[in-house]
């Protein structure tokens, strides 16, 4: 299937369109590479553009339009090139005048649905009527139903790429820079820039979007070719530079964080360099400015410096027969070029003396140009020279607003605008000689690396004003604004007289400057249409935000290599090598269950279970005036925690909502050590120190946070004193150490090891926390020293379903945003006559109101029922009066067991409530004490 | 990225710290009132300008800093440290 | 009581195994000039006190800087790693008595100290190489360059999403730097960074020690 | 109802009105809403003339016979948040408060481009919001039962059903962020944000509602403990009502007024791909990576994250946001890694402590604030200028806005979408 007509006569026959050797060229003509174009094959040299290669053997249309399926050629024969996006394998939107051909490269045109066999005039036909401006949001109005169709249609025309679910692999990186001076265009003046930065002693960054450093110097005359030869040699010359080409700076941030994308590394898709400049300077030159008129997107149409890169560059003849319409010395040049190419020019009309083109005829491709004086002249290749646009999108992102400068017909810098670490350089700023731009850039060059830091004085930058130019924007006969986008220079004026009547506003209605080209073709274009049609000058009209990204980068770059942490325990080894199910739990992996929690759960009732519970959060607290700080951070009493015990607490923010909670065991006289919640471990230390730090920095505490200093495993069941006991030389026995207290000594004869007795799961059970590095030693001993009474790993899921059982509340699980302490049901603990704690007037008005939910125990009549979580419980009248916030199967009473949180009018102990199940149905649940297993705690104080 | 001056580590990419708000002072929980607490909880003077605020420096010194910064452009013009007042 | 000697494990997992003063090491070589080795068997003991006062003398550096000296156990590096905070690195096995004798040390002072010893609580990397400083560009935004962060120099900053104590430590001219975090997160940082150095040549390598 | 009445002097789009005027290049379309000089008093000012300002007045003029109204905005219309957000529609909120509201704004939307004789585009392709974690999937479980019992489409689906609605996504078990299931949310969907915004202020136009853009306030005249006027940088206007729709500068009107806010202003950032053909039909939100993303019919990837993690007035945008989005993207969807990013922007978003709007009076009678919208503005714009007429026209907010009075913070009566909402979209 072949949509597009070429001359192309195979791929071995002679190139017609390749000239001689040029003094510029950028091919090697030594060896030709494969690749093929739309299934056909072809030969490139090393150094074409997929476009030169393709402009080489003659072909000339390249892609069809967006909206109307016109077809396209080159107009600009660089990146952005609006008719030189292919598809090349499984990547989308390749520039083909910019990129490389690779032997094998498999490219193919894009936009071409639908393909030949549908009647693509029609589609024009009907688009050149009806398809205006503002189109879509005109109809498919009504009938309503019908626009989910018309959108399918319209989501078919979408024109441009595709990927594919199973690209292949590529990498992609991130890098660091630190450059004192980094210049942002590696032309002319770029090139001077950077020389005179780094002779300044300043580090240099040299970042050039082309795969040469020289800008237009590339295409110039044999001057300008011994100009570049002397420059680049300087360049290559100074190790303080580093030159990165195929690369372009992507945006500049604040304080001078400026992103580059590079892309010349090789096995490297796209890199991404963050750099923290001293110095910006921003050199990126000048852009041609397309010209607009009647047939103006017809290949053949092309602009001066178009023609120059393909005839010097990649020695290719861009057409038969020329009419150039040239404003400008460059436009002239061109005139010189193409003589030299063997092009016959029929006409240059000089646009200086008011000649110019008002209309291009031809179907598929130019065939005749009409002129301002009424002349229709026969030609294959129209080249407009009429003016030049400032990418001052580096500039805008640093703060500047460029101001338009009407003699010159174009925006230029303001440089009282500009930061004091962002500097411009080159054509941005102004016109003259190679020589004049190179004095203007040493200058920037060496003020750059003043300002950087580097020393010198102050630099007396000299004057650098852009040249007269008219004022060239539109023949005023129609044509394209926006080839990307298929914008007509009748829409903008359509959208202005619709009421759109500011460049934003057209901008939006239209999509001018919004396709792959960003506006750096259009926006002027656009902007001077729009002030024509509005009455104002192209000055009051302003034009539109220039934003990042400067040009297109890939997601692949911008992502870099993951950097996700992940957080391991001591004994994570054991876990896999024991068929643990992972689960992600914020950073950690921790294991969930080694296979049958159900089963964990009745080893740690009638046994003894090990559970490896490390991510708990633990900070060690030490100072005098520790108990101060437990007494502010906690809602309960602190300040009689004797030597040796533990007591629970909870945290509440300062709204009374639950923050966290855990117990905290005094060590020492002066030492304690505090246990978060595993998620809560990083907040709550912060929170800590912000209220040591900004409210009672007075106060002697120092705080570490020593969550993975311990492996932490909870030993728990009848049967852990008598396994730990085989451990440790701590004395165990109920009388020497009881329940809520704290113990240090050896266990598995590593010393310094922290002992807990405390009850989570309700049964007897130890918590110890063993130096980090022994976690392994330690957990293998248990299972060693305890395989006769059956000791039994357990995980997360088994230890849920015992809290659950025990009636004990997970924060964020059975608490949520707004659940304040007496929600949470902890009215035991909050010590409103405490003098102050975080939370102390909320809580206080909370309970005085007593309007709150309450969480409270529930089960299901049918014990057989496991309510999902987040049931809804319903009122009588079938409104929300509550929800289930833990619900399992307890394997302990074997039946259904739950948390919930519910009005206060229904919490009451006995009351049933209606439960909504997700398949629809409603069940009886009958409210109970949070405690469904040994309510008097026997078990845990043994 | 903006660069936030610490006074201890010197200029750091902002993304090092946590932004903790606007910095105001704490009512006596003893006497105070709802209007007040809840003002204190949750009105922000929200201005585009200079405001005084905290910024935690979680990736370099873990200080809290007392820091004054334009909304509007994110110039940084001071920051100290909360509790000893220590700046660069 | 147990019957088995305590086996010590580094956070990052061993190819080699070879146990070594009750540590369980790497015993791998490398070849190249730029390595990654796990050092978290050296004692780290970490001391608290304010930042400017008669600690900070008695320890003999401040924030931002190293010193090589010996504070009653041997050669130690001492590294001003906070505000108020030290990071004191020791030969392997000498942390308690490390902890003592910093411990005895600042008691005199008067000033509110804490000396912790979290040998176990933090992994300890140290990336050596001519280009180490290339590896650390790709994970880290601080600028590495001699004039910035030379020999001596430490800063806490993020490493690969990670918060890390750099120091920079220099082996025989060599560029060096040990890298410090918390324990869990030290295969990960050690990961991260093989990660970043696969185009360097960047290998593991055994212990080294702090000599 | 229809509003065909009031387009005096427009002219009505249709397929055929398109065809003729096709065929007859000279006959321009009037302009969809008129200049005006501005008046020294109007009945009631809209400061913000975006989608919840123009909806207001539209509202306002249409149902509340109100016409002498003015809605000012500094710059262009819709050239705040509702230029600027990602346009993605939903009602799957968490609390039967905020179900209920959305709900209403979803149902006019969908007959909006009827009502207002202006396609604004809305695609109901549905809307997935993933979960990686279990307590995400309870929080998924629960919205999904809230919206049920207020008649909202909603479902928990698992990873086999959410790979044939996404072939792209990365469903495998051993991922760094495994999904583990996601809220399906059918009625949920996209719009074209700018059309939303000149449908309303068409509609509004031609109910005789007048758009004053360029028009910034300067200061609110408040005597006596009410609104009397407003400043402006074109001069004053007397008036007795005022309402402050102005989102992320929300703070700053109020401030004109003398009412403090609960209010914070964050930027919001957001970025758009290069086209490539259609290959994501539904939108896809994962709160714990922080980011949604949508194809536009134009091909387009729109990407959207969390608020910035600090405040500011700037909207100058960042790099790392990029960096963390296209991370999050590719987390998702490896397959991506091709697609460029072209071009990032940010919004300012006036975020409350509790995730939902302040609508309704203030302690200065006659000045009303339609704000606190956060990053959930964009959908509630109908549903908003609906409830606002009403409360402007009458005093008195409507059953619907009760919730989201300004008095809820000194009352302590927050509502709780803050655990669904930190990245809603």
């Amino acid at each position: 299937m072949s949509l597009l007509p070429t001359t192309r006569r195979g791929a071995d026959a002679p190139v017609s369109m390749r000239l001689g050797p040029q003094p510029g060229e950028v091919i090697d003509r030594r060896r030709t590479i494969p690749f093929t174009w739309n299934g056909e094959d072809h030969r490139a040299f090393p150094g074409d553009t997929i476009a030169s290669a393709l402009a080489a053997a003659g072909v000339r249309v390249f892609s069809r339009s967006y909206k109307y399926h016109r077809p396209r050629g080159l107009l600009t024969a660089d990146y952005l090139d609006p008719g030189a996006f292919f598809q090349v394998g499984d990547e989308p939107n390749v520039r083909g005048a910019h990129r490389l051909v690779e032997p094998g490269m498999e490219v193919s045109s894009q936009n071409t649905w639908p393909s030949l066999k549908y009647d693509v005039k029609a589609v024009n036909q009907l688009a050149g009527r009806f398809l205006a401006t503002g189109f879509y949001y005109k109809t498919f109005i009504k009938p309503e139903p019908l626009w989910p169709l018309y959108e399918k249609v319209l989501r078919r025309f979408v024109h441009a790429g595709a990927i594919t679910p199973d690209p292949g692999e590529a990498f992609y990186d991130h890098r660091h820079a630190h450059p004192d001076v980094l210049v942002a265009g590696g032309g002319p003046a770029g090139m001077a820039a950077a020389l005179a930065a780094a002779r300044a002693g300043a580090s240099v960054m040299l970042v050039e979007e082309n795969h040469q450093l020289g800008g237009h110097l590339r295409w110039g005359d044999a001057a300008d070719l011994a100009a570049l030869g002397e420059l680049r040699a300087q360049v290559a010359a100074e190790t303080g530079i580093e030159v990165l080409t195929d690369s372009v700076v992507t945006g500049r941030y604040d304080d001078n964080w400026v992103g580059i994308a590079q892309r010349n590394l090789p096995g490297v898709a796209e890199r991404l360099i963050k750099a923290r400049a001293g110095t910006l300077v921003v050199a990126p030159g000048l852009i041609e400015r397309p010209y607009v008129f009647a047939g103006n997107d017809l290949p053949g149409v092309m602009l001066s410096t178009a023609v120059r890169r393909l005839v010097n560059l990649y020695a290719v003849r861009p057409g038969q027969r020329a009419v150039v319409m040239s404003a400008n010395p460059e436009g002239d040049l061109a005139v010189a070029d193409l003589e030299r190419a063997g092009v016959e020019v029929a006409a240059v009309l000089d646009a200086r003396e008011r000649r110019g083109v008002v209309r291009a005829h031809g179907r598929g491709g130019l065939r005749a140009v009409e002129t301002n004086e009424g002349r229709r002249i026969e030609a294959d290749l129209l080249v407009t020279a009429t003016g030049w646009t400032a990418p001052t999108s580096l500039l805008n992102q640093s703060g500047d607003r460029p101001v338009y400068e009407p003699t010159a017909a174009r925006f230029r810098p303001d440089p009282a605008r500009m930061p004091d670490n962002v500097l411009a350089a080159g054509e941005i700023v102004g016109d003259a000689t190679v020589e004049a731009i190179v004095e203007h850039a040493d200058a920037v060059g060496r003020e750059a690396a003043r300002r950087a830091g580097r020393g010198g004085p102050a630099v007396t930058i000299p004057s650098l004003a852009p040249r007269p130019h008219p004022e060239l924007f539109t023949a005023g006969t129609g044509g394209f604004v926006d080839l990307c986008e298929d914008v007509s220079a009748k829409d903008i004026t359509t959208a202005v007289a619709e009421g759109y009547d500011s460049v934003e506003l057209v901008k939006r209605y239209t999509t001018v400057t919004m396709g792959p080209t960003q506006g750096k073709l259009e926006t002027v274009n656009a902007v001077a249409l729009v002030a024509a049609a509005t009455g104002k000058s192209i000055a009051e009209t302003g034009t539109t935000t220039w934003r990042p990204v400067y040009a297109p980068v890939t997601l692949g770059a911008l992502a870099g290599r993951p950097h996700e942490p992940v957080r391991h325990s001591p004994m994570q080894p054991w876990h896999d090598r024991h068929g643990a199910t992972p689960l992600v739990a914020g950073q950690w992996i921790r294991p969930e269950h080694y296979g049958d929690p159900a089963a964990e759960v009745r080893a740690v009732r009638t046994g003894v279970g090990i559970i490896d519970v490390t991510p708990i959060g633990k900070l060690d607290l030490r100072g005098p005036d520790v108990p101060k700080l437990l007494n502010l951070l906690y809602v309960n009493k602190w300040s009689k925690l004797g030597l040796g015990r533990v007591r629970y607490g909870v945290m509440c923010a300062e709204d009374g909502v639950v923050m966290d909670d855990g117990v905290t065991g005094r060590l020492g006289e002066d030492h304690y050590l505090m246990s978060t919640t595993s998620s809560g471990a990083a907040t709550v230390w912060e929170w800590v120190e912000n209220w040591l730090q900004t409210a009672h920095p007075d106060w002697q505490v120092h705080v570490t946070p020593v969550t993975t200093a311990y492996a932490s495993i909870n030993i728990a069941g009848p049967r852990s004193r008598e396994l730990l006991g085989r451990l440790t030389d701590v004395d165990l026995s109920a009388d020497a150490f009881g329940y809520m207290n704290v113990r240090q000594g050896s266990v598995a004869g590593v010393d310094d090891c922290v002992l807990w007795r405390i009850g989570f799961t309700g049964e007897l059970s130890y918590e110890i926390h063993v130096p980090a590095s022994y976690g392994l030693h330690v957990w293998e001993q248990l299972m060693a020293r305890g395989a006769d009474l059956g000791v039994t790993p357990f995980g997360v899921e088994a230890q849920r379903i015992l809290r659950l059982e025990k009636g004990h509340f997970i924060v964020a699980q059975d608490t949520d945003g707004l659940t304040q302490g007496y929600t949470a049901g902890i009215d035991g603990l909050i010590k409103l006559d405490k003098d102050d704690f975080v939370g102390l007037p909320e809580l206080r008005w909370q309970r005085e109101r007593d309007e709150h939910a309450h969480l409270v125990g529930v089960r299901p009549l049918d014990g057989s029922i496991v309510p999902p979580e987040a049931s809804q419980i319903l009122d009588s009248s079938g409104g929300i009066a509550g929800r289930i916030t833990s619900s399992r199967m307890s394997p302990t009473l074997g039946r259904s067991i739950g948390l919930a949180q519910i009005d206060r009018e229904l919490a009451a102990v006995g009351t049933r409530v209606t439960v909504r199940l997700p398949d629809g149905r409603d069940i009886t649940v009958e409210i109970t004490d949070a405690v469904h297993v040994d309510p008097e705690g026997e078990r845990q104080r043994v | 990225m903006m660069l936030l001056p610490c006074p201890w580590c010197g200029p750091r990419n902002a993304t090092e710290f946590r932004y903790v708000g606007e910095a105001g002072p704490r009512p006596d929980p003893a006497s105070t009132t709802p209007e007040e607490w809840r003002r204190y909880l949750f009105m922000h003077a929200n201005p585009c300008g200079p405001v005084k605020e905290t910024w935690y420096h979680r990736a370099g010194c873990r200080r809290y800093l007392a820091v004054e910064r334009d909304t509007a452009t994110n110039e940084v013009r001071s920051a100290v440290d909360s509790a000893t007042g220590v700046a660069r | 009581m147990s019957d088995t000697t305590p086996l010590a494990r580094g956070p990052v997992a061993v190819a080699t195994p070879v146990v070594r003063d009750g540590w369980e090491l790497d015993a791998r070589v490398a070849t190249g000039p730029l390595t990654l080795s796990d050092e978290s068997p050296l004692a780290k003991v970490h001391v608290r006190a304010p930042f400017d006062g008669a600690s900070r003398a008695a320890l003999g550096v401040g924030l931002g800087r190293t010193a090589r000296g010996d504070l009653g156990t041997g050669d130690v590096l001492v590294v001003g790693s906070g505000p108020g905070e030290w990071l004191v690195l020791g030969a392997p096995g000498t942390a308690s008595a490390l902890r003592a004798s910093i411990e005895q040390r600042l008691a005199r002072t008067g000033e509110f100290t804490t000396v912790l010893d979290l040998t176990h609580g933090r992994a300890l990397l140290r990336l050596t190489g001519p280009t180490a400083a290339r590896v650390l560009a790709g994970v880290c935004a601080i600028d590495f360059s001699d004039a910035v962060t030379p020999d001596g120099a430490a800063l806490r900053t993020s490493l690969a999403a990670v918060v890390t104590d750099v120091v920079r430590d220099d082996r025989s001219g060599v560029p060096s730097y040990l890298l410090h975090v918390e324990r869990s997160s030290g295969q990960y940082l050690a990961d991260a960074l093989l990660d970043a150095g696969r185009g360097s040549g960047l290998e593991m390598t055994g212990f080294r020690g702090l000599g | 109802m229809s509003s065909n009445n009031g387009h005096g002097g427009h002219s009505r789009y249709s397929a055929w009105s398109l065809v003729r005027h096709g065929l007859t290049p000279k006959s321009g379309w009037p302009r969809a809403w008129r200049e005006h000089d501005l008046e020294s008093s109007y009945d009631a000012v809209i400061i913000g003339g975006g989608v919840h300002g123009l909806a207001t007045a539209y509202y306002l003029a249409r149902d509340h016979g109100m016409r002498k109204v003015a809605v000012l905005d500094k710059a262009y219309i819709g050239s705040g948040g509702s230029g600027r957000n990602t346009a993605i529609l939903r009602s799957n909120y968490l609390t039967p408060e905020g179900v209920r509201f959305y709900d209403r704004s979803v149902k006019l939307y969908e007959h909006l481009a009827a009502d207002l004789n202006y396609n604004v585009m809305f695609s109901q392709r549905g809307h997935l919001t993933l979960a990686h974690n279990d307590s995400s999937l309870r929080t998924m479980h629960w919205r999904t039962e809230v919206n049920k019992l207020q008649g909202v489409d909603s479902s928990v689906i698992g990873p086999d059903e959410i790979k044939k609605l996404v072939p792209y996504l990365d469903t495998s078990a051993d991922t760094r962020y495994p999904i583990l299931g996601a809220l399906y949310h059918p009625p949920g969907g996209i719009v074209r944000h700018d059309a939303v915004v000149w449908g309303y202020a068409r509609g509004a136009d031609a109910h005789g509602v007048h758009i004053h853009q360029q028009t910034e306030v300067t200061g609110i005249d408040v005597s006596h403990g009410r609104v009397t006027g407003v400043q402006t940088n074109r001069g004053p206007i007397s008036t007795p009502v005022v309402l402050n729709a102005t989102a992320g500068w929300a703070t700053l009107i109020s401030d004109m007024a003398g009412v403090s806010m609960p209010v914070q202003t964050f930027p919001l950032q957001a970025a758009v791909t290069e086209p490539v053909r259609p290959f994501l039909d539904t939108v896809v939100v994962s709160g714990t990576l922080h980011v949604y993303v949508s194809q536009t019919d134009r091909g387009e990837l729109v990407f959207g994250a969390s608020v910035d993690p600090f405040a500011s007035y700037s909207m100058r945008g960042s790099l790392e946001f990029t960096e963390g989005i296209a991370g999050h993207v590719l987390e998702l969807m490896p397959a991506l890694h091709r697609m460029k990013l072209l071009r990032q922007w940010a919004g300012l978003c006036d975020m409350t402590p509790d995730y939902s709007p302040i609508m309704g009076p203030t302690p200065v009678e006659g000045f009303y604030v339609d704000v606190g919208w956060g990053t959930y503005g964009f959908k509630a714009g109908p549903v908003s200028g609906e409830a606002m007429a009403a409360t402007l026209a009458s005093g008195k907010p409507p059953e619907i806005i009760s919730a989201f009075g300004l008095d809820r913070f000194t009352d302590g009566r927050l509502v709780g979408e803050k655990g669904a909402a930190a990245v809603g979209h």
